[in-house]
């Protein structure tokens, strides 16, 4: 048995943002496990303050490059919900079917490109292209397809034009949107190979109990992304509105995002909190293929957000023909409704890939943002990522790991969490 | 000229036996912010796709002819050697359908200069041999200036031209093939009551136009003025945009630029238009610029419409389609312009 | 199908030939090689190019003072002045300046590489209008480039010309462009006179103006058929040409027998591009080679 | 890591591949992103490059690079040092995305004179260090400025392949405007919405005006910009300065315009 180790990594790799791993093992025990966030903070919170409301959406998009999207929509809906405005249909269609592309572009990006050479034994995925050239075709055509629809629906892959308040400037092409349906479908068969793969991956058997918190479904076979009541595996249901009993922010030595905690001392946000508070809400093909990797709600193994992962992309892409049918169906409708500024507060739950995204603004009568909070979900994450450490190299210690496994298992954990680090210090 | 009259509703007609072929035409684009309609010009795919009746289109229907970005070869490169490849992008006859005849006078123009002239352009002159034309009468606008360039009626340059009549359309025939297709059609020999309501028609078009152009020695005026203060001033409003250039039927300039491709094996020579208003328009390398001033690119748009290609064509560059001005951000229109160049004659009377 | 409008291919056999022909020339380009590159001074560069294909060697003909586009694939296009001699048809001599992008990568190939020549374009120094005169060549700088062509041409018919001076001036003696040659045009009875704005290390020549030298020349010249019996060609930046020319009115010289070579931008060298336009006259067509009266008509061309 | 060595020779000239490391200052990595989002040519463009550090995309370092593309702008001390130290690794360095080029979004929170508030107003009392927002060559000389909020990717490729080539990497002079038109677009102003095309660098392709938004103005201002006309405009078309300004002063690219327009002690100041 390894009695002493001792970890320093800083700036870990394949992550967004910056983060430092420390653990250090004295005669077998855990002398200290610490997850560092230190990103430079932005302070979009104060930026916003003194702007016109149609600049949140495009400023709040900045927080985040892979989830751009996700803070427009989140934007958006502060706004429409601060001016009491509710979204035509077809606006609220199009804007999951955007919201969808998103998570199906963002989980293949952090399974291919930042999770899988782990799985694979390598660095990146560039070596990958000479030793596993079919899986960089999968990832790459599944993310083109997800970022071309991007394209179509909200304007741009990233940092979206067409989405604003009250609706859209743009509607997309129809019959393009029939020719994306065909794609979804075929995409189909790259989602189920890239489950026959995962199948291989040797996930480690490491678990902690964890309050995972997520939107609900507002009804039976509705998995939520926009939107909706606040829930946790611990039984804690709140409103939308009510969100900051849901986070309740601190600040910590040791970080410079925020952190939250709900029933415990941490809690998980994310994929696999998504799918283990709404399993029964999947898309049946996508619970099916959940159930051949192994994953049944409820899960506590951290690494199984991977999977999680995976399963959101079927479920999206299954859902998105749907939402392409029923909009096929109809006639366009006017993309814009008015809007009318009135002063008062507006909230927003939004699931992104990373998890249940909250924005907060409040308005004078003119429209003009007077104050601003944004709940990311990696800062929601950042204390369960540090305790899962802290279990871990424990573990560890009881399998009798070496230094490099425990190292390489420590970066392996904060990977499957896919923490957005900037955006967490945004 | 062979002069035809069929009754309106045969029109549809017309367009259905052309529409084996691709058919350009004016098109709803959208609507202002004070619900003014706005037209552009754009593939059609039924006859209900025309908007006839439009006033003027935002931009000309120049993309068919002159595209804004343009191959004029690409290159396939081996390590020591290089071929080169040529295509003029003509593939098949295309019809334009419903220009006014401003746009076909604009035509007529750009090929003296683009098919007439030494080194005629290919790319042009593929597309433009390739064009079907079926022009209709206009109902001015009040930036339309056609009048005073002389371009607000049309001769040539097309295969069919329609003017409406009360409940017909009276067709000046200038193809056989147009011949042939108005055979295929409910039509008859022009007598001479429709040759009335046809004089009838253009006169009342021509009380529409009220915007106008002096441009009675012009090109005088202009090489006396070339020093003028008017200048400085349309130049402080210029954006140097390119706006005009753009909208314009008969600007063609063009600036060309390689790129290689990411495998390093193959490269494009690229033709983009340009327009003479843009800051680098003459710079060339080390720095120098021949009109680093706004005021002095406007100044030469000018002077190339209205006074050199009428030196070279005795005719203006111009059509006077008002399509530059209405769509410059700064308001800067030709009859302005020129009237301010020519503020000195007013003060003289 | 039978409404179906037949296609009309510009280029086909079936066109006239006339117009088939020219429809080919507007974007062909002959392939030629660089046979050989020499460095001339610290940005110069004399390259040495050949018209690969024999019969289109031997058919490209020219007149001094016309240029060609150059064509490096993917890289860019420009114009530049034909510095050899017309009776050396397509094996042509370019001697271009390091300033951009294609002058740049020029700088970096060697012999072998394949480029592409289009042209002859544009107007030339009415040198065959010349014969019988006494032929003043005056250059500044670069301008000595577009100068080489004429002044060999008129070097291959000696006879036939009278008194020829070539007045070169240079910032530095170090710029001075094609040193190899100077004896040999002295040699076929030329006044060669030199002068640079800055002497260097071992310069013995004259420092100063090229207005002085011409001053000389003009006042040793100042005989009744100065006038009638001489031709000028100057060549360098606008405003060495205008003090030259204004220079050679005032000795009387008429202004028609004087020409300038102008330099604008321009992309394509056929009356396209609009680039080069002077006023409203193309430099590409009209020019670059116009006679100092034509240049006083354009508006903005000093 | 990627395959190493020559690309051959173009025309006669020897390739090589340059060693490229991608870097992260303060912004939202999306421009990096950008170049991973470029899928159907993506193993080709990074078949152009030796990828030797991109921190987001692998795990092994290396500080021997001749290119480094540096994204984010400056607002903490320690980055400084960090780009100093990169700039003395790189031979070429290129300031991605508008973060790096104007200070990005980030110098939104210039706006206020007192850090010490905005720390407030987002942390509380918990100390925490910051400082103004700053483009990256406020810090060191730089080489090349690819501009956006976010990158064009075939931008990026056109540059990326220009500098590989040895080719004199050039930006649009005109404004969004001309591309703006050459797409046939209506423009914003008949909609009655404002944009910045009329002073904004071109090269995006009009992104936001084609898809009906006005330009935000992220390329910073296009060299012969008017912006004396386009405050004419602007009023022309009944829009309030005020969101005009509210969209000049979002990228940085046209900070002294703002403080120009806006005078002193104009409306908008959010001195707290
Ligand atoms: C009639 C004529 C003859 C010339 N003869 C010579 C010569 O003999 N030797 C020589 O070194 N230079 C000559 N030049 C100048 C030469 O053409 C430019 O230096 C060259 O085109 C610059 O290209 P670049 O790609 O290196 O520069 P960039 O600045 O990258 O140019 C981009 C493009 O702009 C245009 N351009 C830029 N500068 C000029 C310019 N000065 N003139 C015309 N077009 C320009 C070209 O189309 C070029 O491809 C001549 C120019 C003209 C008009
Ligand atoms: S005249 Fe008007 S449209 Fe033309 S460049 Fe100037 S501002 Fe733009
Ligand atoms: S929409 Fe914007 S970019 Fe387009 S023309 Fe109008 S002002 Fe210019
Ligand atoms: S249109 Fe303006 S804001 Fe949009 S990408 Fe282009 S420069 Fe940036």
């Amino acid at each position: 048995m390894k009695l002493n180790c001792d970890i320093d990594i800083k700036h870990l790799t394949r992550v967004e943002g910056h983060g430092n791993i420390r653990i250090r093992i004295e005669n077998g025990k855990v002398a200290e496990a610490q997850w560092e966030v230190v990103e430079t903070p932005r302070f979009f919170e104060a930026m916003l303050v003194g702007k016109h409301y149609e600049n949140a959406p495009y400023i709040c998009g900045r927080i985040c490059g892979i989830c751009s999207i996700g803070h427009t929509l989140a934007s958006i809906r502060a706004v429409e919900n601060g001016f009491a405005i509710t979204p035509s249909e077809q606006t609220a269609k199009l804007r999951l079917l955007l919201k969808h592309m998103e998570t199906l572009q963002s989980h293949i990006l952090h399974i291919y490109f930042l999770a899988a050479p782990d799985f694979l034994g390598v660095g990146s995925v560039l070596p990958l292209t000479e030793s596993h050239p079919e899986v960089v075709q999968q990832a790459l055509r599944l993310k083109l397809l997800a970022n071309d629809m991007c394209d179509e629906v909200g304007g741009r892959r990233l940092h979206p034009t067409r989405t604003v308040v009250g609706g859209f400037t743009m509607l997309p092409d129809r019959y393009r949107l029939n020719q994306f349906r065909q794609r979804l479908r075929a995409s189909l068969a790259d989602l189920l190979a890239s489950a026959k793969l995962f199948s291989t991956f040797d996930l480690p058997s490491f678990s902690r109990e964890t309050e995972f918190v997520s939107l609900k479904g507002e009804g039976e076979g509705i998995y939520p992304f926009i939107g909706g009541d606040l829930v946790s595996s611990d039984g804690v249901v709140k409103a939308e509105y009510d969100y900051l009993a849901m986070t309740n922010e601190y600040m910590a030595e040791y970080s410079t995002s925020k952190l939250s905690k709900l029933s415990r001392k941490s809690m998980a946000v994310g994929a696999l909190a998504r799918l283990n508070n709404n399993f029964n809400e999947l898309h049946p093909q996508a619970k099916e293929i959940s159930e051949d990797l192994g994953l049944l709600a409820v899960n506590h193994n951290p690494y199984m957000n991977n999977v999680a992962q995976l399963v959101e992309c079927v479920h999206v892409v299954l859902d998105s023909i749907v939402l392409i049918d029923e909009l096929l169906s109809s006639d366009w409708q006017e993309e814009r409704q008015p809007v009318i500024p009135q002063a008062g507060k507006g909230i927003a739950a939004v699931e992104v890939p990373r998890g249940i995204l909250y924005h907060c603004l409040e308005f004078d009568d003119e429209g003009s943002i007077q104050r601003a909070d944004c709940v990311i979900p990696t800062s929601q994450n950042h204390a369960n990522i540090m305790y899962d450490i802290e279990d871990l190299a424990r573990w560890c210690v009881a399998q009798g790991k070496n230094d490099r496994e425990t190292e390489l298992l420590a970066q392996m954990l904060v990977r499957a969490y896919d923490p957005c680090i900037s955006c967490s210090v945004h | 000229m062979i002069f035809k009259v069929f009754p309106a509703e045969e029109l549809a007609a017309l367009y259905e036996l052309l529409a084996v072929n691709p058919i350009v035409g004016p098109v709803l684009k959208g609507r202002d912010k004070k619900d003014n309609a706005l037209y552009d010009f754009a593939l059609t795919s039924g006859f209900a796709d025309l908007a006839l009746d439009y006033g003027q289109t935002m931009h000309s229907a120049k993309k068919f002819f002159l595209p804004h970005r343009e191959d004029l070869c690409t290159f396939t490169l081996s390590d020591h050697d290089w071929d080169k490849h040529v295509d003029y992008g003509a593939y098949q006859h295309t019809v334009l359908f419903g220009l006014h005849p401003c746009d076909i006078n604009a035509l007529n123009k750009l090929d003296k200069v683009l098919m007439e002239s030494v080194y005629p352009n290919p790319f042009y002159g593929a597309k433009r041999s390739n064009m079907f034309i079926v022009g209709h009468s206009c109902s001015p606008t009040p930036s339309c200036f056609c009048r005073s360039m002389a371009s607000d009626s049309v001769i040539r340059g097309f295969d069919l031209f329609l003017t409406r009549l009360d409940d017909s359309y009276f067709a000046e025939v200038n193809s056989a093939k147009a011949y042939h297709l108005l055979e295929k059609i409910k039509s008859y020999h022009a007598t001479d009551r429709d040759h009335k309501l046809f004089r009838h028609a253009v006169s009342e078009k021509n009380k529409k136009i009220t915007a106008q152009v002096d441009t009675s020695d012009l090109t005088k005026i202009l090489d006396m003025e070339f020093h003028a203060d008017v200048w400085q001033e349309w130049g402080d409003k210029c954006l140097s945009c390119g706006t005009c250039a753009n909208v314009c039927p008969t600007c063609y300039c063009y600036g060309v630029e390689e790129e290689v491709d990411l495998d390093l094996r193959h490269a494009r020579k690229e033709k983009l238009l340009y327009s003479c208003n843009l800051v680098d328009f003459a710079e060339v390398a080390g720095g120098h610029n021949f009109r680093p001033e706004s005021h002095t690119r406007l100044k030469y748009r000018y002077y190339h419409k209205h006074r050199g290609f009428v030196e070279a064509y005795e005719e203006s560059l111009c059509v006077g389609c008002g399509r530059c001005g209405n769509a410059c951000l700064a308001d800067i229109t030709v009859p302005e312009v020129i009237a301010s160049v020519r503020g000195g004659d007013n003060n003289g009377k | 199908m039978e409404n179906k409008l037949e296609f009309i291919d510009l280029g086909a056999t079936d066109q006239p030939e006339q117009a088939r022909q020219s429809v080919h020339d507007f974007e062909y380009s002959h392939k030629a090689e660089i046979t050989n590159v020499y460095p001339l001074t610290a940005t110069e560069k004399l390259y040495q190019i050949q018209i690969c294909d024999p019969d289109e060697r031997h058919n490209f003909t020219f007149h001094p003072g016309q240029f060609v586009m150059l064509e490096l694939p993917g890289i860019g296009e420009g114009p530049f002045s034909i510095s050899s001699s017309p009776i050396r048809h397509g094996d042509l001599e370019l001697c271009i300046r390091g300033v951009g992008n294609m002058t740049n990568f020029l700088n970096r190939v060697e012999r072998g590489t394949k480029v592409g020549i289009s042209g002859p374009f544009g107007t030339h120094f009415p040198v065959e209008n010349m014969i019988g005169e006494d032929i003043l060549l005056i250059a500044g700088g670069l301008g000595i480039v577009p100068l080489r062509s004429p002044i060999l041409s008129v070097l291959e018919n000696r006879s036939r010309y009278g008194q020829v001076d070539i007045i070169y001036g240079a910032r530095k003696p170090s710029e001075l462009l094609f040193g190899y040659q100077y004896e040999m045009w002295k040699q076929f009875d030329i006044n060669l006179e030199i002068i640079v704005d800055e002497a260097e290390q071992g310069w013995q020549g004259p420092v100063g103006l090229i207005t002085e030298i011409l001053k000389k020349r003009i006042d040793q010249g100042r005989d009744a058929d100065f006038r009638h019996k001489t031709s000028a060609i100057v060549c360098g930046p606008p405003i060495m040409f205008k003090f030259v020319c204004d220079q050679l009115t005032h000795a009387n010289l008429p202004m028609e027998k004087m020409f300038v070579s102008l330099e604008r931008r321009m992309h394509c060298g056929r009356g396209k591009c609009c680039r080069c336009n002077i006023g409203s006259t193309y430099t590409c067509l009209k020019g670059p080679v116009f006679d100092y009266w034509s240049v006083l008509n354009l508006k903005e061309a000093i | 890591m990627s395959i190493q060595g020559s690309l051959g020779t173009f025309l006669g000239v020897e390739m090589a591949k340059p060693k490229v490391g991608f870097f992260e200052l303060s912004s939202c990595e999306g421009c990096q992103l950008q170049l991973l989002n470029n899928e159907a040519t993506l193993l080709e463009f990074l078949s152009l490059l030796e990828v030797v550090y991109f921190r987001e995309g692998m795990t092994e370092k290396s500080n021997d690079y001749d290119i480094a593309f540096v994204e984010g702008s400056i607002t903490r001390d320690d980055e400084i040092e960090r780009l100093k130290e990169i700039r003395h690794n790189a031979k070429i360095v290129v300031a991605l995305g508008s973060c790096a080029c104007f200070g990005g979004v980030n110098q939104l929170k210039n706006r206020f004179h007192d850090l010490e508030w905005v720390k407030k107003e987002v942390y509380g009392d918990y100390p925490i260090s910051t400082r103004k927002a700053a483009p990256i060559a406020d810090f060191i000389d730089i080489d090349l400025e690819i501009y956006g909020c976010p990158v064009k990717k075939e931008e990026v490729e056109r540059i990326v392949s220009r500098l590989v080539l040895g080719k004199a990497v050039t930006h649009p002079q005109y404004p969004v405007c001309m591309e703006c038109k050459a797409n046939e677009n209506i423009c914003l102003f008949e909609l009655g919405e404002p944009c910045l095309g009329p002073v904004t660098r071109a090269g995006c392709d009009s992104w936001c005006p084609s898809n009906r938004l006005g330009c935000w103005g992220c390329r910073g201002p296009a060299p012969a910009a008017n912006f004396k006309q386009l405050k004419e405009i602007v009023k022309r078309y009944n829009i309030p300065v005020e969101r005009l300004l509210d969209r000049l002063e979002c990228f940085g690219g046209f900070q002294n315009i703002v403080t120009d327009m806006r005078g002193s002690g104009g409306k908008g100041e959010n001195e707290t």
